[in-house]
């Protein structure tokens, strides 16, 4: 079982990352992958993700390690940016293997819900000049309080 | 050694910098005082937390941080 | 919006087609993607998807526009192959763009649990030189009641 | 022309040849006369279901294929 959890400071490729994946699991079933980018249908110009060294990470590695004892998989990819990025750059990919498709699906979706609001990251992001701190949507609280 | 005070998110913003130097031992109502206006308030608030080393305290308000250690001030998170 | 469905009577790239398919939503913020592909961990050595021209792609056009028209998506891609397959092979691909996550999350979901047991396919695997008629599982079923 | 039945699944294997010509017009009773032993019964089952011109019939018993009409024998689906 794969557990590949990672922070990154430059633009990442997830189509690449989740094909070389999808390799290092061959005959796996099941894969179900999600990618968030920037946004590039409003205002935004740039966004600033930021995190903290002594938590991020080990965070995300807990985050894994709960999945994968909730889930049936055989392997999670989680990858996440931090620094600025612009519309269309990538922000998290996450894919998940398994023998059977709704193992996949559910730990991708539990993944995101947990780096979407329960993961020490810290985003805001650039309209006309301003920067503007963005906390998690009504929406995101509740999706997270699915898995409690 | 100092304390060293480190701001994340919207906290650094209030901050003006992003790291604080302050004198230890530092307890909670310590960190408060050290703390003007309204970066003191964001701190007060619920949604704040604090890690001290790298842990993060279950109960920010017994704080206890000695000489060398890295204190963190984690505002609201949002990640994805 | 686009609505991209198609049978493959060949095997396809999952990897290269969610990549155009992501390609083609700049800024679409959210991809969530599934790829089944026949399990390489047991006896099973070939798959078989046969189907029924008048009805197969016609179902699955219909289904990706009930999707559509379910959850708020920017664009819905929905790849089946048929006939037979070796383990490793690619199954099915189904891409959601969307805004935000959960629909896109959500549509993947939606659309692989009628696949999977309320679209126009039969399958059949081959162990010990034997072909075998496969029914959806009972978990399949609870799945697709979620929808109702 | 004749109705031609179009075996899908398991039925294709029970029938031994993936289509069938039968005498037009075919009914409910006629399909099942013209379907001998397990194939018959199995076509009786709840979950196997007719398509005539590619239309799925609500109510298989309700069939009335016309001559050179296709009719499809629709045992339970699986993909994915």
């Amino acid at each position: 079982m794969a557990r590949e959890v990672r922070l990154s400071e430059v633009a990442f490729d997830p189509a690449a990352l989740t094909a070389a994946f999808a390799a290092a699991h061959p005959g796996h079933g099941a894969l179900a992958s999600f990618v968030g980018q920037v946004r590039g249908d409003d205002a935004v110009k740039a966004l600033e993700l930021s995190h903290y060294g002594p938590l991020t990470l080990a965070g995300m590695e807990a985050l894994a390690d709960q999945a994968l004892a909730r889930f049936d998989l055989l392997g999670l990819l989680i990858v996440h940016r931090v620094g600025e990025m612009r519309p269309g750059e990538s922000i998290v990919l996450v894919a998940a293997a398994a023998r059977h498709r709704r193992a996949a699906i559910e730990a991708v979706d539990y993944a995101m819900d947990h780096l979407k609001s329960d993961a020490w990251f810290w985003k805001r992001e650039r309209r006309g000049g301003e920067w503007r701190w963005i906390e998690p949507r009504a929406e995101d609280h509740a999706d997270l309080a699915r898995w409690r | 050694m100092p304390v060293k005070l480190v701001f994340l998110g919207k906290l650094a913003d209030l901050a003006g910098v992003p790291t604080l130097d302050v004198a230890a031992p530092l307890d909670w109502a310590g960190l408060i005082a050290a703390l003007p206006g309204p970066l003191g308030e964001a701190v007060q608030g619920d949604r704040v937390k604090l890690a001290v080393g790298g842990t993060v305290l279950a109960d920010k308000t017994a704080l206890d941080a000695l000489d060398g250690n890295e204190v963190a001030l984690l505002p609201p998170v949002s990640g994805g």
